[in-house]
């Protein structure tokens, strides 16, 4: 579904990005893990659009993702939940979801998806009409996966979502997850967790300074030794 | 007393149409958080364009403002893609120094166009009035108070409540998350910009037959749009109406009650005292 | 005694109190953590205490002294310092730059300052990137810039607000050591913000949670992890 | 290198060859006046200090501390008119009004910083300009004090004298060439020594973030007011120089917008936030807007005979380019503001830094 | 002959609207002496309406072009500041229009002034109101720049000789849209005399808001300068019957007037104002005497101060009198539109036409 090769990024002079290999197919949860700084993010906003790569092709069901801008690439039904939240401060929590659904081809089930997510995370509804920029951290970090929900996506991109939330709500977090994927919505899924993200994934790639160093099912990748080591302080 | 209302009305009229160059800024600042210091250059452009359509086709200018408007946004968008667009990034000194530059290119090429003369747009009733009581009512500033309320509303309904209106307003909190949500935010930019032109344009077109045109005309009214916009709460549109009507009659109550030199003083005054004691401004939502 | 005391604090905004008559008091050199759903109230007991929200109702008692509303450069001042939950790096300046604004809270003198600051970035593991641009950093670095910073105003007392958050558990288990070292030494009291249980559990000795802006309950980490309404409101039936 | 370079504007230290160049250059300006006669060339150089001592001390409070104030006619303003109130209304030699000047401009940038610095960001900016407008107003509207829209007018300027000898009559250009030198340098001196100190560092923590900057121990209103007052006391000794050079002051020569506008223009032409950005900035705009201003460019045009005085183009130049002069002017602002937007001594940085990959 | 003339005005900035008026007639001034077999070399400064680049372009005209002699510049604040250099580098100064009274009051020898200063604008319009009516009191209305201001404070002491009392002083910052609240003030004072001194845009907006409140003193006096327009006198609606003071009208009797209007309009498309006058004829004046003198400026300033001229302005000499130095004693002209006409009033041997007095009211 989603294909990345040779992709190279840098900003201005540093490069950050070299040479990666990254595919998602229809249906998977991929996780990605790596260190601070790995280029995780940085990789989500190149699928994005948000910067653009040095050199490297992107393509999403064919299309080749590197002719188009960001709005565009939404609306091939890529949909990222970006890193820092990036909830309109001055806008409800109401309006916030509103704009989620500001696709012309997910207005029509605006309703129905407001109150999904209504459902799925009571306190924004409690604070409907409180502004984005007031809520806790945690309750940005709801805002904003719920905001992304609102958007119908074909494939999810969600970076580090379980940021900021309590331990009740990060279990939470990772069980919705699974059940949008079981709904048919493809993800890739940057994460610090990395134990819970693995143990989803169907397939993982770890990134370190910039490199895809290693890749396989979450599985494997939770019984390897580096893993273990690096990032699970085991 | 009759002065007292007399100078009341007169300032609420002319608040009109202040108001209408204070929303124009504060959409631009709202959306692009651009503080546009050729906002008056801009309306100067509007009038220009009035003047012309008055004088060689005899268009009259309240009819005008339906070709004004149109115009006037393309000018906008049009400087917005060129120029604006590359600086959205940029230390807000740069952005503050681009618009200046901008207004001075404008101002200096109407001189070379149209020299630097004032010119006058005399139409039948330039100085027509009519009276309520003792108080008499300039036809021509009453018309353009009421173009300019009907503007507002349709604007107000337009950012709250359209989706296109929504999208302007995520463009100026975030344009990343914008982007992300499928936002094209580069033609965002370029609406609000391009409205904000148009406003500028149609306050300019609005006060033609009162006022007078000239070149460097801009920078007195690129001050009291800020005035007017911070007064109110900068991004706010209710603001910018509020602002330019109590601007309106601050200058003039001022003018009777304490003397003409003073009253430009009393507006400032007054701005301050606002900002001090609500920095957001009038309607503006204080961050934290 | 008691270094911070934290008397019936209440903070309100509009209709909603983020926080209702919490008290609670900490001895000097201790590690307490501060856990609590998304929204209980948590960074904004922070601002409360450093001064960037006076409190509504309530008084915060700092090294014998009431800070109720006192500036947070003042508070600074006195010892007490805090990191932001969102990290707040002074993007155009060095990452050593951005220490040594810290350490200059102590001294006037650039030299002492840069020692300062070179000292606090090794012990945090930055001092390979003292010459890079602070906003270049990802965002686990920047945290530990941003506790290398505070440590350079060589503080009495500590409030770290999600410090780990982004941290993968490698990367936490540095920032746990740092925070153990820190009390190793002596002399700074801690109160930290965290939602990694496994963190809170080993670090804290005493933990204060809070819900919907009230203290719920408060105790040893034993005490906290076998409290019923704890793990209703807050840790699940898994802890 | 990137890292490395991220540091220039935190110069430490000097290499012996720019401390060569820089005393040749010293030497150069104090021997200037004794090697060039012309008064033109003279007014020009003053006319550079002046605005090397205006950028530089914008630069304090907006390039290091990042508060943008569009209002700095404030002070030049107060500078010229105490000087000129004192002088022409009382005898008192400029050289006290100066000092006088000074403490009207600090009170002035104490008031103006307990108002605007509770304000942010363009709130702040727009702030700036209000006060500096009503202080335009205001000397405009107290007849009694300023001579109001009539402006003030030196008849004489009194020779300034040391213990009875008298040290300059001010007649001809030199005393205020090395005037307008001496403060200058001092300006450039102050910005190095506040960048290498406490203070340079608390400016810019607080440019880059005010809330972080804060809770690090950083009481915002002590400092920004610091950084005020120090771009005041230097902006009002511009205003005092210029209004005893010229010798004619009114509200919208010393207090208008324009003047503010200006400030900030040679700061970022120069390059925001560095010692020699606003020195580079005046070294291009001063030239640069007296050659434009008296058409230079056509008579250099006819002179390499690209065109002649007498074809229409030629014409069209002479007739045209005079009125031109403020059109270009905006073409290069906005020229520079998109393809320099560290200005010109950043696009230096990064060409050099080109060619040296 | 050839001679090389400098001229400094205000091209570009807020003072180029009446900048133009004064380049346009030293242009067609530098057509006519051409046909006299002058050859004037102009090199034109701008000063932008800046004290301090009116003084760049004298120091550069004087010391690095090496004229003759310099006709400028326009504004007084700008005059003010050259007349100093003038004096110092020795280059003959004739100011054409600024009217600061100082500007020829500091007793500098190389510094002409061809336009009557401030205090005559007052003295002439209270002169001609006084000779039709019997006015007890009057309203100050103008803009607070210094022209405005100073002519304003002659005014005052000059009605105060004449027992008329002042009943309303408000001055105005340029350029407000609305001058309604003013004028209801004033107009609740109802004074005899309006007085009024404002450039063109603002004299028309005065005047139409007048019309609109209902103002109806014995007279509107206007202050030269935007009264004394054609666009003004074009607004007959508004303009009827105003009595406004000027350096120059184009129906007086000086040598050469009229012919110089039409040609004005012919080249530039509009009327002249007397700023384009008096540039004019300073401009004839400084480049003869220059090319008599083969451009000495010694010989230039002797021969400013000895000649004698009589041109479009009327007769031009340049004595000290009443505190002034070279100065040239001008007679003002008081006129009034009637029909949409200016006709000259006052004084008596320059009339063409009997005043209307008082104001019959709006139409
Ligand atoms: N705006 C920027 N300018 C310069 N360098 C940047 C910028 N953003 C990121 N970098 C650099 O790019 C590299 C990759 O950053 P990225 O944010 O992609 O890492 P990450 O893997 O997402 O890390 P984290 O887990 O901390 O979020 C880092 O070394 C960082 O310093
Ligand atoms: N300025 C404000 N205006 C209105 N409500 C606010 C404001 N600041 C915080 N709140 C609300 O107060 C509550 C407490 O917020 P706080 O940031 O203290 O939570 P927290 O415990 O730190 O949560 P998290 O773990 O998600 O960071 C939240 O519900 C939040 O929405
Ligand atoms: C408006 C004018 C007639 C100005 C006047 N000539 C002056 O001295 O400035
Ligand atoms: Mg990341
Ligand atoms: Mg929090």
């Amino acid at each position: 579904m989603l294909k990345i090769e040779k992709l190279n990024f840098s900003y201005g002079d540093l490069k950050v990005l070299w040479d990666i290999d990254l595919e998602v197919k229809q249906g998977e949860i991929v996780t990605v893990v790596g260190s601070n700084g790995a280029g995780k993010s940085t990789t989500l906003k190149n699928i994005s659009r948000l910067v653009k790569p040095d050199s490297g092709t992107l393509t999403f069901n064919g299309t080749d993702l590197t002719k188009l801008e960001s709005h565009e690439v939404v609306a091939q039904g890529i949909v990222q939940v970006p890193e820092g939240r990036k909830i309109f401060p001055e806008m409800t929590v109401l309006e916030n979801l509103r704009m989620g659904s500001y696709l012309k081809s997910t207005r029509g089930d605006r309703e129905a998806n407001v109150d999904r997510v209504f459902g799925l995370f009571p306190r924004l509804k409690e604070r409907a009409k409180q502004l984005g920029g007031t809520m806790s951290g945690g309750e940005q970090q709801m805002l904003a996966i719920a905001r992304g929900l609102m958007t119908n996506p074909k494939l999810l991109l969600l970076d580090e979502p379980s940021l900021g939330l309590a331990p009740l709500l990060v279990k939470f977090i990772f069980e919705i997850i699974t059940e949008i994927n079981k709904q048919g919505v493809t993800i890739l899924l940057v994460e610090q967790n990395v134990f819970q993200s693995l143990r989803i994934a169907h397939r993982a790639y770890v990134l370190e300074t910039g490199r895809v160093v290693l890749s396989g099912t979450g599985e494997a990748l939770l019984n390897d030794e580096h893993v273990k080591k690096a990032f699970l302080g085991m | 007393m009759t002065i007292f209302l007399q100078s009341l009305i007169s300032g609420i009229l002319i608040g009109g149409v202040y108001a209408l160059i204070g929303i124009g800024l504060t959409i631009i600042f709202g959306v692009m958080r651009v503080i546009n210091f050729a906002h008056g250059d801009i309306m100067m452009i509007g009038m220009y364009l009035t003047y012309n359509f008055f004088s060689l086709a005899g268009v009259d200018p309240f009819v005008s403002i339906a070709l004004t408007i149109p115009l006037m946004f393309l000018f906008g968008a049009i400087l917005q893609k060129t120029f604006i667009n590359r600086v959205l990034g940029a230390l807000p000194q740069n952005q503050i120094l681009l618009t200046i530059g901008l207004g001075l290119i404008m101002s200096n090429t109407m001189m070379f166009i149209y020299t630097s003369d004032y010119k006058i747009l005399t139409t039948s009733y330039s100085s027509s009035s009519f009276n309520i009581g003792t108080i008499s009512i300039s036809w021509p500033l009453a018309i353009s108070f009421l173009i300019t309320a009907a503007i507002t509303l349709l604007l107000y309904w337009f950012l709250m409540k359209t989706d296109t209106g929504q999208a302007i307003r995520a463009t100026a909190q975030d344009r990343e998350a914008a982007q992300l949500m499928g936002i094209n935010v580069k033609r965002m930019s370029i609406l609000a910009f391009g409205m904000g032109a148009a406003l500028a344009g149609t306050a300019g077109a609005l006060i033609s037959p009162t006022y007078y045109i000239f070149p460097q005309i801009g920078s007195t009214f690129t001050l009291k749009a800020f005035v007017i916009t911070v007064l109110g709460g900068m991004g706010s549109i209710v603001g910018a109406t509020i602002g330019g009507v109590i601007i309106g009659v601050a200058e003039s109550l001022g003018a009777v009650y304490i003397s003409s030199g003073w009253k430009d003083v009393v507006v400032f005054v007054l701005f301050l005292l606002v900002l001090l004691f609500k920095p957001a401004g009038l309607l503006g939502k204080s961050k934290m | 005694m008691a270094i911070l005391e934290i008397k019936h604090v209440s903070k309100f905004f509009g209709g909603l109190a983020a926080n209702s008559d919490v008290s609670f008091s900490m001895e000097e050199g201790m590690i307490m953590g501060l856990i609590g759903p998304n929204g209980a109230g948590k960074t904004t007991l922070f601002n409360c205490i450093t001064g960037y929200y006076p409190p509504s109702r309530g008084d915060v008692i700092f090294d014998g002294r009431k800070l109720n509303g006192m500036e947070p450069d003042k508070v600074c001042k006195l010892g007490m310092v805090r990191t932001w939950q969102k990290v707040r790096p002074l993007a155009k300046l060095s990452v050593l730059d951005n220490v040594m604004v810290g350490a200059l809270c102590r001294t006037g003198s650039l030299k002492v300052a840069r020692e300062i600051a070179h000292e606090q970035l090794k012990v945090v593991g930055l001092d390979n990137k003292s010459n890079f641009l602070a906003g270049g950093l990802p965002i686990g670095e920047r945290k530990k810039l941003e506790v290398a910073r505070v440590l350079a105003t060589q503080p009495k007392m500590l409030l770290l607000d999600e410090v780990m958050g982004g941290l993968n558990p490698a990367e936490s288990e540095e920032i746990i050591q740092l925070i153990l070292d820190i009390k190793e030494r002596g002399g700074i009291t801690q109160m930290v913000i965290e939602h990694d249980m496994k963190a809170i559990m080993r670090i804290s000795e005493r933990i204060v949670v809070l819900n919907s802006g009230e203290k719920l309950a408060e105790g040893t980490p034993e005490e906290i992890v076998n409290n019923q309404a704890v793990v209703e409101a807050y840790l699940g039936s898994e802890h | 290198m990137r890292q490395i370079n991220a540091l220039i504007t935190n110069t430490r230290g000097a290499s012996p060859v720019s401390i060569i160049l820089g005393v040749v250059i010293l030497a150069g300006l104090f021997l200037f006046p004794k090697a060039v006669e012309s008064p033109y060339a003279l007014h020009i150089m003053i006319l550079f200090f002046l605005s090397t001592i205006m950028g530089e001390s914008w630069n304090i409070v907006g390039g290091y501390t990042g508060q943008y104030s569009v209002g700095h006619a404030a002070y030049f303003g107060a500078g010229a008119y105490t000087t000129m109130v004192l002088m022409q209304f009382k005898q008192i030699p400029p050289w006290y009004g100066m000092i006088a000047g000074i403490a009207v401009a600090l009170v002035v940038s104490l008031i103006i910083g307990s108002i605007c610095f509770r304000l942010r960001g363009p709130y702040f900016v727009l702030a700036s300009i209000a006060v500096a407008e009503i202080m335009r107003l205001c000397a405009m509207n107290l007849k009694d004090l300023t001579n109001g829209a009539e402006g003030i007018l030196a008849t004489d300027i009194p020779p300034f004298t040391l213990g009875g000898t008298v040290i300059t009559d001010f007649l001809s250009k030199v005393p205020f060439y090395y005037i307008g030198l001496v403060i200058a340098i001092l300006t450039i001196a102050v910005t190095y020594l506040v960048q290498h100190s406490k203070l340079g560092y608390y400016f810019q923590a607080i440019r880059e973030d005010q809330d972080a900057a804060h809770s690090l121990g950083i009481n915002l209103s002590i400092y920004k007011n610091i950084a005020l007052a120090i771009s005041a006391v230097f902006t009002s000794l511009a205003g005092s120089f210029y209004a005893i050079y010229i010798g004619f002051i009114d509200p919208p020569t010393v207090l208008a917008l324009d003047i503010s506008v200006q400030i900030v223009l040679i700061c970022i032409i120069g390059g925001i936030g560095t010692i020699w950005g606003p020195v580079v900035g005046s070294l291009v705009l001063v030239p640069l807007s007296e050659a434009l201003r008296s058409n230079l460019i056509a008579q250099g045009i006819f002179k390499i005979g690209l065109a002649s005085e007498e074809s229409g183009v030629g014409i069209f130049l002479k007739d045209h380019l005079a009125h031109a002069h403020a059109l270009i002017y905006g073409i290069l602002v906005v020229v520079v503001i998109l393809f320099m937007p560290d200005g010109v001594l950043g696009y230096v940085k990064k060409l050099t830094k080109k060619k040296a990959m | 002959a050839n001679v090389k003339i400098g001229v400094i005005n205000s091209m570009t900035g807020p003072e180029a609207p009446i900048g133009e008026n004064l380049t346009n007639g030293i242009k067609l001034a530098q057509e006519d002496l051409k046909k006299k077999g002058i050859n004037a070399d102009l090199v034109w400064e701008d000063d932008t309406g800046k004290p301090q680049i009116a003084m760049s372009a004298m120091e550069k005209l004087a010391t690095r072009d090496g004229v003759a002699g310099v006709v400028g510049p326009y504004t007084s604040a700008c005059s003010n500041a050259v007349s100093k250099l003038a004096e110092r580098y020795k280059v003959p100064l004739l100011v054409p229009a600024a009217a600061k009274e100082e500007i020829t009051r500091q007793g500098l020898k190389w510094v002409y002034r061809l336009n009557a200063p401030a205090d005559q604008y007052a003295a002439s319009l209270i002169d001609a109101a006084t000779g039709l009516g019997k006015p007890k009191t009057i309203a100050f209305i103008y803009e607070n720049t210094d022209f405005g201001t100073s002519t304003v404070k002659t005014a005052k002491e000059y009605v105060a000789k004449k027992g008329i009392q002042v009943v309303a002083d408000e001055p105005y910052s340029k350029g407000s849209p609305d001058y309604r609240s003013t004028l209801t003030k004033v107009k609740a004072k109802n004074p005899d005399l309006v007085f009024m001194v404002s450039y063109v845009a603002d004299a028309i907006l005065l005047m139409r808001q007048s019309r609109e409140i209902g103002l109806k003193p014995q007279a509107f006096l206007g202050g030269g300068a935007g009264f004394t327009t054609v666009q003004f006198a074009n607004e007959k609606q508004i303009s009827n019957y105003v009595l406004s003071c000027t350096q120059w009208t184009d129906d007086v009797n000086w040598p050469g007037a009229a012919d110089f209007a039409k040609r004005y309009k012919a080249k530039f498309g509009k009327e002249p104002t007397y700023h384009a006058a008096c540039a004019y004829e300073a401009m004839m004046i400084m480049a003869q005497t220059a090319a008599a003198a083969n451009g000495d400026r010694e010989k230039t300033r002797a021969g400013l101060k000895a000649g004698k001229w009589n041109g479009i302005m009327g007769e031009v000499k340049f004595e000290d009198y009443a505190g002034f130095t070279n100065q040239n004693n001008h007679q003002m002209l008081v006129q009034q539109i009637l029909n949409g006409k200016y006709e000259t009033v006052y004084p008596a041997k320059f009339a063409t036409k009997k005043a209307v007095y008082p104001f019959p009211g709006w139409k």
